[in-house]
């Protein structure tokens, strides 16, 4: 992971994560940015839970374009206002939109189109604060968002970056078809014969994907279908601890800047009560040709 | 906290909420149903009197069944099984932009008296006193649905004159038909449930008014607590206590009482 | 499948099919609209293979919204020819599209807006000729085409409408989504343990489903991965029989006309040459949630 | 039919119009790949000397090895299995609309001196004289990947002077820089492959020139077939036989001459 964000995530860059919504959220790439002190990014995301949160109170972030930002169990993000409001740690941008339209944005880019047009948004302010929203004809037209590097943390992958994810996918499709290059990590790195048995599964062409992290419990403490459950507990203790900034300085150094890497993080997560244990296959599908 | 005379049917401010919201839902509705307490009224109501209805959740994903487990998130792993269909997230907004979802649910951190809800800024939002998390599905719930419920605590504070930002468009500057000849595809909301009360609106919009008052409250303690001088229905009435069977429901689906216990 | 058509495929109906391009086509679903009789359908979907070109034969169609109509692995089609050239057995409208614009067309249905731009057809004399197709500021708008009806032919569903299909989907996805309703004709009816256990493999959300037909072979002779093979030879002898009118007049009585259902035409084909016999089972993803 | 010395090396010339296609494709390429011939033209190169270029098909499959088995349509069962992306159509679109598809193949029914090609009408779209299947993915390749390559019977009323349709553009009225100024994403028809030869473009487009002429036949007689005044470049050459490596691919690919034999 550090090698993938050193390499692909430069300061400044515009980086798409949480785009499976709630799941899947991929904080062990975001922790890593922390980390090694990015700076500038422009976050693009719908839902973050507390991902973007974190990465706004480390100072990492100058802008973020996303339609939620806080802690979707526990409610406000306090790292997210002390930046709106008090410039603390550093002032931050924001692109407001809504969940429709942030897909709209990305499936503007994967078309490559200046904008495309829906009918969402109309007689909200949110077209008052957002320049990439234009409303005209009755219509609102979303500009397209580019990320530089879409993160996506999956179920199974291979070392060739053919991803399987499941359960809801949010925007996550439409987020990596638009972006330049795309990051993989995954709870299981499998064999190819895995993941091209089911080419269907496969969220992006490999030609998107420029890194493939192993990395079980990438996505603590979102849930991952199959693997984990969500940790509710460690959003409420975060949402307790970052609510002063001294907390959330505190909350940073024990969970991120002073843990060498995940394998260490997850060590100090009680991960028996998360880890799903009774398992529902799918049915297989049948790709016979002869 | 109300409480009622026997103990079994007593009941936190929020079960109330859950129980009033779940009456909103009729046999057969397609729900968008939001986060929290409105994945708790879609559950009563399923096992109650809408044994047709189905939901439909932002992250992807179509129920009937609710989910077997409790729920932090919509996106939570119990949600996912038995789903009749997960997708994108532009999938389900499809479905919404097409006029199929009959109800939606959203939170609101302010609401005016016109239904317009505020999730965004407090303040001026170049430099807000309050950053709120934003939309959300919220603005696309409010501006697509056929219908929508709103929930918020009874204060205030939380109950304005006018939103000093639209995030989620109610019926705009009240005058009838503003949502037509704005363009919006929905009907807007039809209730406001608080913690005091319920508040609707007229079938072509405007203005909120008082319907009915929860049990242990006074129509003046409600407009008392209201941003604004308050309309009150001339039939207005006592809210309906949840039913045992309401509160059996709720409490099997949050048994910590996570969403419905202070 | 009778009554399904007789129900949800009235006279003047716009239908879409072949929505897979190659596979999956339901020509089961087309040849009872035949011997139903249909007039003035207007038929949608990108490439057909021969169903629009029999069905125009068959005297069933009003007008073909269309990328392309013909015999993928033959050429022509002999009665579109007929048809577009001597009004043979009636008068067609043509609207013609590119692949990308008829994907396009039915997105804009599923997002309910008049259209989505697009870079493709720039320069080409399409725009002339379909008024669907606006070009404007650089870009082209593709107004939406929203199907009465979108007939699909897919491995397997269950009886409350949940279809799984897999191997390459065309624009499967948004012509079912754009569509009013939908019909599923399946290769195996199972029970929805089977679908359910795999929820992002169904196609549509049931709400759109108004009938699911089991019918083994109804896709013959496009194929089907993991129950038949494509059926080239039935192809090339459909294409040398309809060059003349009365030859087509022949074919149609002897495989549609004059056959009672899909039973009694799959029992005249030589299925053992077509039918795949190696199975190559999907590996199954975990759904597990506690 | 074209015969040469050895028996070995006898061949069709649809075997060597694949064969010259096949050369087009450089190693790295994502290809879209057409029906019929480029289907053999990218798996003899994926053999030869292209073995990390990528295949994608409008039906919506991405590849890296040719299909084990014979394709009637790329979406034949063989073409799915070890495919690296199963997919929707607009997604295959979207890479190509990125600039992401370096090469193309599109089959002309006509094709002018420009390299624009009509799969649509022969006559007034009105009333054609001839009504062909139409664009399918033709309009798209020729108008968004980087750069496509044509396959057509070298005859008169084949290759004509304009096409009294453009379905798919080359480069338009030939004036230099008509794509770029017509907005066209992508730089457009790099070489026409006939049964007799195979004619180029200059770099800024324009018209097409006579690159080389098949084993057996000449510069005139090519000129002879062609609907137009054919220019000839000054070091025409004779087309390279098809090696016996390439023959050897071609025949495993097409075992019964499907595609490759009248």
């Amino acid at each position: 992971m550090a090698q993938a964000i050193e390499r692909f995530v430069p300061d400044g860059a515009t980086v798409a994560m949480g785009v499976a919504l709630e799941p899947l959220i991929p904080f062990a790439a975001g922790h890593e940015m922390a980390r090694r002190q990015r700076r500038d990014l422009e976050l693009v995301g719908p839902i973050s839970d507390s991902l973007f949160d974190q990465l706004i109170g480390a100072g990492c972030v100058r802008r973020v374009t996303a339609a939620w930002v806080g802690n979707v169990s526990e409610g406000l993000g306090h790292c997210y206002r002390r930046a709106c409001e008090n410039a603390v740690p550093r002032p931050l941008e924001v692109r407001d939109h809504s969940n429709f339209s942030i897909s709209l944005a990305l499936w503007a880019a994967t078309w490559n189109v200046p904008s495309l047009p829906t009918r969402t948004l109309l007689g909200s302010d949110i077209l008052r604060t957002n320049p990439d929203l234009i409303a005209r004809d009755g219509l609102v037209h979303v500009g397209a968002v580019r990320p530089d590097v879409t993160i996506v943390h999956v179920q199974r992958a291979d070392e060739n970056g053919r991803a399987h994810a499941w359960g809801p996918l949010g925007v996550s499709e439409e987020a990596g078809l638009a972006a330049e290059r795309v990051i993989v990590s995954c709870e299981e790195l499998v064999d190819a014969s895995v993941t091209l048995s089911d080419p269907n599964r496969i969220l992006f062409p490999e030609t998107k994907v420029v890194a493939v992290v192993h990395e079980p419990g990438g996505a603590h403490p979102s849930p991952v279908q199959g693997f984990f459950k969500r940790d509710h507990a460690f959003h409420r203790e975060y949402a307790a601890e970052s609510r002063s900034r001294e907390g959330f300085e505190a909350w940073l150094r024990r969970w991120v800047l002073d843990v060498p890497d995940r394998a260490t993080y997850m060590s100090r997560i009680d991960t028996e009560s998360i880890r799903i244990k009774r398992h529902r296959p799918s049915v297989p599908a049948d790709f016979g040709d002869e | 906290m109300t409480s009622a005379a026997s103990p079994a049917s007593s009941y936190s401010p929020q079960e109330l909420m859950v129980a009033v919201a779940s009456r909103e839902i009729r046999d057969g509705d397609l729900v968008f149903v939001g986060m929290r307490l409105p994945i708790l009224a879609y559950a009563v109501a399923r096992n109650a009197h809408a044994p047709n209805a189905r939901g439909l959740f932002e992250v992807g994903l179509m129920r009937d069944q609710p989910a077997a487990a409790f729920l932090g998130t919509m996106g939570d792993p119990p949600n996912v099984v038995g789903a009749l269909w997960a997708t994108r997230m532009s999938n389900a907004m499809a479905l919404m932009a097409q006029g199929h979802v009959d109800l939606g649910f959203i939170g609101g951190a302010e609401v005016d008296r016109f239904g317009n809800l505020n999730t965004s800024y407090v303040g001026d939002p170049a430099r807000p006193k309050v950053k709120l998390p934003g939309s959300g599905g919220g603005a696309d719930i409010a501006i697509l649905s056929r219908r929508w419920v709103t929930m918020v605590s009874h204060e205030r504070r939380r109950l304005v004159e006018r939103v000093s930002f639209i995030t989620s468009p109610g019926h705009g500057d009240g005058t009838p038909g503003w949502r037509r000849r704005t363009g919006l595809l929905g009907g807007g909301p039809v209730a406001i449930i608080t913690t005091l009360g319920v508040m609707r609106f007229p079938e072509d919009g405007g203005e909120a008014y008082l319907a009915s008052v929860h049990p242990g409250h006074s129509v003046e303690g409600v407009r008392n607590q209201t941003g604004w001088d308050l309309k009150v229905a001339g039939d207005v009435s006592e809210t309906s206590a949840p039913t045992d069977a309401e509160l059996a429901a709720i409490r099997h689906f949050d048994p910590q009482g996570f969403w419905t216990r202070d």
